[in-house]
């Protein structure tokens, strides 16, 4: 392998991640390594890349909305193929979407769930055109396209079934070779059919799973890979020269308590507010993530995770206050509380719930973490018997307009306890129902101003209990813009 | 009882010779079937009753699939079927020769995930029984044999503490010292080919045999002191055979019983070692294949790996039992 | 001319502990020299000294000098001892069950010992001749048999052989026939007579068993802590012992004490009326059982172990206050008899008061009549209980005595056995092997048995420790009517505890007699054997007023004849 | 299967004296220093906790502050106090592994000693599932029992997480009590103390417990202190496989597992646990060491 601190980027590079995906498809698995892996083969109509320029034509030459924005048009550029060398039409595209449309509970269930609601039929007019039919204006969607779970996939391929995806297909700028599952080692090489034919240097990359993080840094120090993903914050210091940090991807979401809202002690609002006036959110940046953050701790979800946020006041801990806040409660004289964790998806994870459960004490709640793996949690959920629960959303990039739904989920899912994203919905909270509803229309310049109110009303409500953003760090041989990340997967390669 | 009980030369030879050794040898055999039987129902019925539905858990626990969806695939797994008539198809699968595939990946068949996973386990397994076979036995032979107290403590202490060590903590200090001090081998991974991958396993070897090397050392060290002091030993020293043949053609020899029934003894807690092991190192092992079987529940694995390491101890262990019977016929009574 | 061994006031210590005390001793080519004396006695020692092997215990030669062939080798580290005395001294170590390496073939085993001297190969003949000359018939079965395979007898010669392999001109015998059985024992002898004869071999034979001593040395030292207290040729010592202890020892041989005489024991330590000075003390008239009579019967008695038949048609009964004596070779089958008397072993052709034994665990009312006695007194002892407990226990669960009378009696039990004070409170890895003797006796007599059975009571014991069991024995049939039956292949001390022998071969009873009359007119040539390799054995006759204990009170058959030669005309059996 | 070869030792015969002397002074003292390592290191870890003015989870310093007087053995990455953290951590570790080492050892044993006195087919049985469970990879059943208890509550009181590591550790450990016992206790059945014991009329029970059972106390003793060397460094090691007991409650193979990572920035967070890890082990080897086990497993 080449000598450590050599800038020069070969045309073959390893990236060691900390697991290996569990699946390949976007639709069942939202961690870090099945999306990152997705957006390096798998082919969308916009493009998520470079942050700013996000829902720009990728596959699709045009994303356009009809102007009362019920209708959208989207229009492929020509002579697309996958990288198997089929063509790529717009029937593959409605199949696509189709896919996502009719898996079950997705609606309310996923990221997407906002946008996905919102779509009422998709079609295909001609072999070039996709056209959106839509129940409600959404003005988010070129950037929703490009989000993982929007991979365009054969169509042939998918009714093929769960079959597809031992070997899935797309058309992104790699493709998928080797999918080695036991050992932990997937390759991709150059899609010798991607739309976009100017030269790039990468042609090779080596995706490997290393579980142990001082490991991977240690790796990547001797040269064995190029870019290890998801290194603890306290290991940081340890990145020196010629290692880069690539900052880019600091942003790696926000925590919070989710509450189960049948749960007789967290389910009451005063018992929520107590909690979030007792956490301490400096003492967990401190020390739980060794400092290591970006932005402080908000409410809310993801766009107000501005480093900017007028609501950073509202996180100042308050025991006096929390105690009174009590006062009546099943928690007056002290109560426990079941904490649900997931151990094995975020290194930040189980330290936050540790610092949770001690500043907790000071009024008397016991927190009871119970560890769970990554793929039970959602099975957990929903037998019911937790309080509350580890919640940690992977952050998009920071695109206030497609979001826009996403904090009030869609009741009629019925789904109160699910682990993506939508947050519980209770009928007591009509305020911040009616603040969402109408976010989810307004035009974008309305909306900063619908979320400060939300994030108001979210701060009385308590829906969930942000504790915290994230930091989702990777580190380089290279320096920081031979390779660099933009959200928290999303790889930008020369 | 009195000492000279032994059978007679005539006694023995009398009657099928052979036969009887036959028959002794079968009885191993035929117990180590038994005992690989057993390890493949317990395992089949404990997996089955402890862990969950792996239905759920495959389709994804986390989206909210709905029950018809997760019925439909218990029913493409198999999973609908009562228990035993389970346990009949996956018995019916077994004697012609197919473990079934992954509940996973179900394209894989879990033959190629464990043969996959058990060529570098039991690679990794095997140069740590060699480097604590070579060092154990070679140092142990020296603190016996040589008369250098120091050298011995010194041994003695070293032993103590590689027995007592937690492995995945030497392992992690070779991993931050070895690998990145001295860079002389790699920090973990794996290879593509075979002697290429020989330097990923020094470490993880090495990490294992701090606590296995310990075990045998002592033991030899032990057994060599006795025998030095056995009579045949003194009076041949008293005979003037010099101390490196003494040790070498006749305290060796008597070595290599409890070395083997260490060896024997120890087999499935190295392999638990080496899993741990590997799980640091990153190794592709069973270690790393079965803790994801765990975790999804993958259940034609977690039995295939089982079945597999079983059968190898079984195995291994019938070999050590027969290599000890041919080193010391006595053994056999 | 130089002796060929010379060994000057040597004082040795192991860990600041003395073991040896100007111990000194000669030896010229030719001669056989005995060393005698109580386990302990420092006999191991003296020879380890003259090996070089003391280092490998921690031992050290303090004063004192070895000669060794005109050579001073007390200094010499083992290594070049080593070297120096190679195809001078060799040695037979104690123990011949671990003297040969066990997982090498013996021809093997041999070669590499002629090939440690020569430096040469040695050829498959070397190896034969090796073998024939300790007369051993160099099968290739043999050649390939690994140690376990062979008899004792056998596997002794083998380490003979090995000893003999470099050629010494001396030879170190360690109880070389301790383990052996009478007759291969006399035939060790007089391979060892033989080869003394035939190469001019210095030779050193140490052993407790005077008998062996008597008859194969010329010259005898006595051994007692650590010091010499007694050299001389052997015959003298032996008939006029000069020195009180080996008066002790000499008296202790139940041969030399006529029957119905107690053994002449150490004073102090045993009996007090058997070890009155000088003078034999007859033992009482024994107490005869009255009214209904215990008995234990085997009546066509078959038995073996899986398909292999040990015992055939034993007919024996033993009534309360009867003496049974059962001798026979290793091997045919004695312990097993014995062990079915007692019931250990199920037959329904053993009978305790005409009914049949239950198995194990059953109810049984007459269970507690028969007792055993086992050989090795640290095993028949459980290690974790006191003395006191193991009878107390045998108190309360056999007698149902509650606990503060099971005290008592356990006390008393102890007391008559010989065992009081701090001794009674001690586990049996702190007692000595006639204590833990005790001890087993006095948890049987705990059940108040009619009849004893006593499995070679006396054989892993020291001489002076087996007077007083066997004086113990006799007085405890002197105070309540005890059956006994004593099974041994000790002549002497069964004609001490007899009243009728049945002598045993492979599994048969081949005699069965009074004991004068199987001792004294034996009419199998088994028996006749047996009898011959005790020269000394004692008939029936009171001693004079006036007599010695010695051999002089008690004229054996074969007492005047020159030791050493004695038994040379006997063909060898091959074994 | 493979037991030990012992060469036969013929009962005429003492063994010789020079191999029951040979090492008695050394092995006392060394007794000695086993035991006042784990007996002085249990009352630490009852004791500190108890007196220490910072609890274990304390959240009160800088995070990775290296040893000083105020913090003798620095603080983790979280902040908290390490050397009342690793003490507390002792007792959970070495409760954990002496009462499940205790159960399995005396089930282990108590199995052996019944089936020594079963008929052949009985033993047979229990022989196969000894082996069975021999040949079957602990860590498959630590894990599927870690996986399949979660870390509920099980039993009041304990730490959560504690049971399924337990039972685990007492399931894998049996075996070898079991073998040990039923092997040497075919061996004393044969004994003369137990045949002069029958002679007696004493009854199976009596003979089973009062003179075969006490016997084995010393080599299952020195077992199970081997077993503890053993066990020690696998509870050390479990939280690497993400298996152990559930925080707050601290355990010492968690503290290292967590923080191994920082080595190279702070020794002190993973190093000392291992430590105490380390020693305690040393303890127990020396114990097993001198209580005189041949088998060295
Ligand atoms: N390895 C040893 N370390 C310390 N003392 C020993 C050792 N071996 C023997 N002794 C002591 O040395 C003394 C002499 O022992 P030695 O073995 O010479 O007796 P022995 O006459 O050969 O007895 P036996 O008839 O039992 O073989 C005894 O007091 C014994 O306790
Ligand atoms: N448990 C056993 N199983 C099988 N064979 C046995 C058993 N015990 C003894 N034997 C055999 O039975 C025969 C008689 O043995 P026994 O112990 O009764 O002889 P012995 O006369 O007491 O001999 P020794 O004088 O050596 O004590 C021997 O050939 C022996 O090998
Ligand atoms: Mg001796
Ligand atoms: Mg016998």
């Amino acid at each position: 392998s080449p000598s450590v601190g050599s800038n020069a980027v070969s045309d073959e590079i390893t990236i060691a991640d900390h697991a290996i995906p569990q699946s390949l498809d976007p639709m069942s698995s939202a961690s870090y390594e099945t999306t990152q892996l997705t957006f390096l083969w798998g082919g969308y109509l916009t493009n998520y890349a470079d942050g700013k320029d996000s829902g720009s034509p990728q596959l699709a030459r045009s994303v356009t909305a009809s102007p009362d924005g019920l209708t959208w048009t989207v229009k492929l550029r020509s002579g697309l193929k996958f990288s198997d060398g089929s063509a790529l039409t717009s029937k593959d595209v409605v199949a696509s979407l189709d896919r996502i449309l009719s898996t079950p509970n997705v609606a309310g269930d996923n990221f997407i769930g906002p946008v996905m609601s919102s779509i009422k039929k998709v079609t295909a007019p001609d072999g070039h055109t996709v056209s959106l039919a839509m129940s409600r204006p959404y003005p988010g969607l070129p950037a929703a396209l490009s989000t993982p779970e929007m991979v365009i996939l054969p169509a042939s391929g998918i009714a093929k079934g769960d079959s597809f995806w031992k070997h899935p297909v797309s058309a992104g700028r790699f493709k998928l070779d080797t999918l080695d599952t036991t050992n932990g080692k997937f390759t991709l090489s150059a899609n010798p059919n991607y739309y976009d034919t100017a030269p790039r240097r990468i042609k090779k990359i080596n995706f490997v799973a290393v579980t142990d993080a001082a490991t991977r840094l240690a790796q990547l120090k001797s040269g064995q890979v190029d870019y290890a993903d998801n290194i603890p914050g306290n290991l940081l210091s340890q990145v020196k020269s010629p290692l880069t940090l690539d900052t880019a991807k600091w942003n790696g979401g926000q925590m919070g308590l989710s509450v189960n809202f049948n749960d007789p002690v967290a389910g009451d609002k005063r018992v929520r507010q107590a909690i979030s006036l007792a956490v301490n959110r400096q003492q967990i940046a401190a020390s739980a993530l060794g400092g290591e953050r970006v932005g402080r701790p908000l409410y809310g979800i993801p766009w107000n995770q501005d480093n900017d946020s007028p609501n950073a006041k509202a996180t100042k801990r308050d025991i006096g206050a929390a105690k009174a806040k009590l006062k009546g409660t099943k928690c007056e004289n002290g109560c426990t509380i079941p904490l649900v964790t997931v151990t094995d998806s975020a290194w930040q994870v189980p330290l936050v719930a540790q610092v949770v459960q001690q500043q907790l004490k000071a009024i008397g709640i016991r927190l009871e973490i119970e560890n769970t793996p990554f793929t039970q949690v959602g099975d957990r959920l929903k037998q019911g018997d937790w309080g509350l629960f580890t919640r940690w959303i992977g952050y998009y990039e920071n695109t206030r307009t497609y979001l826009g739904g996403y904090i009030y989920g869609d009741p009629t899912s019925g789904n109160n306890a699910n682990f993506w994203g939508t947050l519980p919905t209770t009928p007591d909270m009509p305020g911040l129902k009616a603040l969402s509803d109408r976010l989810k229309t307004a035009s974008s310049s309305a909306a900063p101003g619908l979320v400060e109110k939300i994030n108001e009303e979210y701060a009385k409500e308590l829906p969930s209990i942000p504790l915290t953003t994230l930091s989702y760090v990777g580190v380089s041989r290279f320096p920081g813009n031979v390779i660099h990340s933009v959200g928290a997967s999303y790889l930008v390669l020369p | 009882m009195s000492s000279a009980v032994l059978p007679g030369p005539a006694a023995r030879r009398t009657g099928g010779r052979a036969g009887k050794r036959l028959a002794a040898m079968a009885s191993p055999l035929v117990q180590a079937i038994v005992v690989t039987l057993l390890v493949m129902v317990i395992t089949f019925f404990l997996i089955r009753t402890l862990l969950g539905d792996p239905a759920v858990v495959l389709i994804g626990g986390n989206t909210g699939a709905s029950p018809q969806r997760i019925a439909a695939l218990r029913a493409e797994l198999g999973l609908d079927k009562p228990l035993p008539a389970q346990f009949l198809d996956y018995v019916a699968g077994l004697l012609h020769g197919d473990l079934g595939n992954s509940f996973q990946h179900p394209t894989t068949t879990v033959a190629s995930v464990v043969v996959n996973g058990a060529g570098v386990t039991f690679a990794l397994v095997g140069v740590v029984l060699l480097i604590s076979c070579v060092v154990g036995i070679g140092v142990g032979l020296l603190a016996a044999g040589g008369d250098w107290p120091v050298f011995d403590n010194i041994i003695r202490v070293f032993s103590l503490i590689g027995l007592a060590a937690p492995g995945a903590l030497i392992g992690l200090v070779l991993i931050l010292t070895a690998a990145l001090g001295g860079r002389l081998f790699p920090a973990g991974g794996w290879g593509s080919g075979y002697p290429d991958n020989f330097q990923y396993l020094i470490l993880p070897a090495v990490t294992v045999s701090f606590w296995l090397t310990p075990i045998i050392l002592r033991a030899v060290r032990e057994r060599a002191g006795e025998v030095l002091h056995e009579p045949f030993a003194e009076s041949a020293a008293a005979r003037g055979m010099s101390r490196t043949r003494l040790m070498l053609r006749h305290v060796a020899p008597n070595c290599a019983g409890p070395v083997l029934a260490i060896i024997g003894v120890s087999l499935s807690y190295l392999i638990s070692g080496a899993v741990i092991v590997e799980i640091v190192y990153g190794l592709p092992g069973i270690g790393r294949a079965m803790t994801t079987a765990v975790g999804s529940l993958d259940f034609p694995v977690i039995q295939g790996i089982v079945l597999l390491t079983g059968a190898v101890v079984v195995v291994l262990n019938l070999i050590i039992e027969i290599a000890t019977r041919v080193i010391d016929p006595r053994a056999a009574r | 001319m130089t002796a060929l061994l010379d060994v000057r006031d040597i004082n040795v210590t192991i860990a600041r502990t003395k073991v040896l005390t100007d111990v000194s001793l000669a030896l010229d080519s030719g001669e056989a020299l005995g060393i005698i004396g109580e386990t302990g006695s420092g006999k191991t020692m003296t020879l380890r000294a003259i090996t070089g092997l003391l280092s490998s215990i921690g031992g050290r030669i303090e004063s004192g000098a070895i000669h060794v062939d005109g050579r001073d080798v007390t200094r010499e580290p083992l290594r070049s001892r080593q070297r120096t005395l190679r195809g001078i001294v060799s040695m037979v170590p104690q123990a011949s069950m671990s003297s040969l390496d066990p997982l090498q073939r013996i021809g093997s085993q041999v070669r590499e010992a002629l090939q440690l001297n020569r430096r040469t190969r040695a050829t498959d003949d070397d190896v034969r001749h090796a073998l024939e000359a300790v007369r051993l018939t160099p099968t290739e079965t043999l050649l390939r048999s690994r140690p376990h395979e062979l008899s004792g007898g056998m596997r002794q010669r083998v380490v003979i052989a090995l000893a003999l392999a470099s050629e010494p001109r001396l030879l170190l015998a360690d109880e070389p026939t301790t383990a052996l059985d009478a007759s291969v024992r006399s035939s060790v002898l007089n391979l060892f007579t033989g080869l003394r004869i035939e190469r001019q071999l210095g030779l050193v034979i140490v052993s407790h068993d005077i008998n062996a001593i008597a008859s194969a040395t010329d010259r005898v030292v006595v051994m007692h802590q650590g010091r010499v207290v007694e050299t001389g040729r052997t015959a003298e010592v032996l008939r006029s012992p000069r020195d009180p202890y080996t008066q002790m020892l000499v008296g202790a041989l139940p041969e030399r004490t006529p029957r119905g005489y107690y053994l002449l024991a150490r004073r102090g330590s045993e009996d007090e009326r058997a070890a009155t000075d000088g003078g034999y003390v007859p033992v009482p008239a024994r107490a005869v059982p009255t009214g209904n009579v215990p008995a234990v019967e085997a009546r066509r008695l078959h038995f073996s172990y899986g398909d292999r038949q040990v015992l055939h048609d034993i007919h024996v009964r033993v009534r309360a206050g009867e003496r049974l004596g059962i001798v026979g070779e290793s091997g045919s089958g004695k312990s097993t008899l014995a062990r079915l008397l007692t019931g250990v072993l199920p037959s329904d052709q053993v009978t305790v008061d005409g009914r049949p034994w239950r198995r194990f665990g059953g109810r049984q009312p007459e269970r507690h009549e028969v007792q055993l006695i086992l050989q090795d007194p640290f095993a028949s002892l459980t290690e974790t209980q006191t003395a006191l407990a193991s009878v107390e226990e045998a108190c309360r669960t056999v007698q149902r005595l509650p606990r503060r009378a099971a005290h008592g009696r356990a006390l008393e039990l102890l007391e008559a056995v010989g065992l009081t004070g701090d001794l009674v409170h001690r586990r049996p890895g702190r007692l000595s092997g006639g204590q833990c003797q005790r001890v087993s006796i006095a948890r049987a007599l705990a059940a108040n048995p009619s009849i004893l059975v006593a499995d070679e009571p006396t054989s892993a014991l020291d001489l002076s420790v087996q007077a007083g069991i066997v004086n113990l024995l006799l007085t405890l049939t002197t105070r309540r009517p005890l059956g006994l039956v004593v099974v041994s292949h000790d002549l002497a001390v069964i004609s001490h505890l007899s009243d009728t022998i049945v002598v045993m071969e492979r599994g048969r009873i081949v005699e069965a007699g009074p004991t004068e009359q199987v001792l004294f007119r034996p009419e199998h040539p088994y028996t006749r054997q047996l009898v011959s390799a005790n020269p000394w054995l004692a008939p029936n006759a009171a001693p004079g007023p006036d007599a010695a204990p010695g051999p002089d009170a008690a004229p054996g058959p074969d007492a005047d004849r020159p030791t050493g030669t004695r038994t040379l005309e006997r063909t060898d059996a091959k074994p | 299967m493979t037991a030990v070869v012992e060469p036969p030792t013929p009962a005429a015969m003492p063994r010789p004296a020079s191999s029951r002397r040979r090492r008695t002074p050394n092995l006392r003292a060394e007794r000695l220093v086993g035991l006042t390592i784990v007996v002085g290191l249990a009352l630490a870890f009852i004791i500190v906790p108890l007196v220490s003015p910072v609890s274990s989870s304390d959240i009160g310093a800088m995070p990775l502050a290296p040893p000083s007087a105020r913090h003798l053995f620095g603080t983790d990455q979280l902040g908290r106090d390490i050397f009342v953290r690793t003490f507390e951590a002792g007792r959970i570790d070495l409760g954990l592994i002496l009462v499940s080492i205790a159960v399995a050892a005396f089930g282990g044993a108590l199995l052996g000693l019944v089936a020594a006195y079963l008929p052949a087919v009985g033993r047979a049985v229990i022989s196969r599932i000894t082996d069975a469970t021999m040949a079957f990879p602990y860590i498959v059943l630590v894990i599927a029992l870690a996986a399949a208890l979660g870390n509920r509550e099980l039993i009041p009181g304990l730490p959560r997480g504690a049971a399924a590591i337990s039972i685990a550790i007492m399931i894998a450990c049996w075996p070898p009590y079991t073998r040990l016992t039923m092997s040497r206790a075919i061996v004393l059945r044969q004994r003369d103390s137990v045949v002069a014991a029958r002679v007696l009329g004493y009854g199976p029970m009596r003979v089973l417990f009062r003179h075969i059972g006490p016997a084995l106390v010393s080599t299952n003793l020195s077992y199970a202190a081997t077993q503890a060397v053993a066990t020690t460094a696998l509870v050390g090691s479990l939280a690497f496989l993400g298996v152990g007991i559930a925080p707050p409650t601290p355990e010492l193979g968690r503290m290292m597992a967590d923080s191994i990572a920082l080595l190279p920035i702070a020794w002190w967070v993973p190093i000392i646990p291992g430590l105490v890890v380390l020693v305690l082990g040393i303890g127990f080897a020396l114990m097993a060491d001198s209580a005189g086990g041949r088998n060295s497993r």
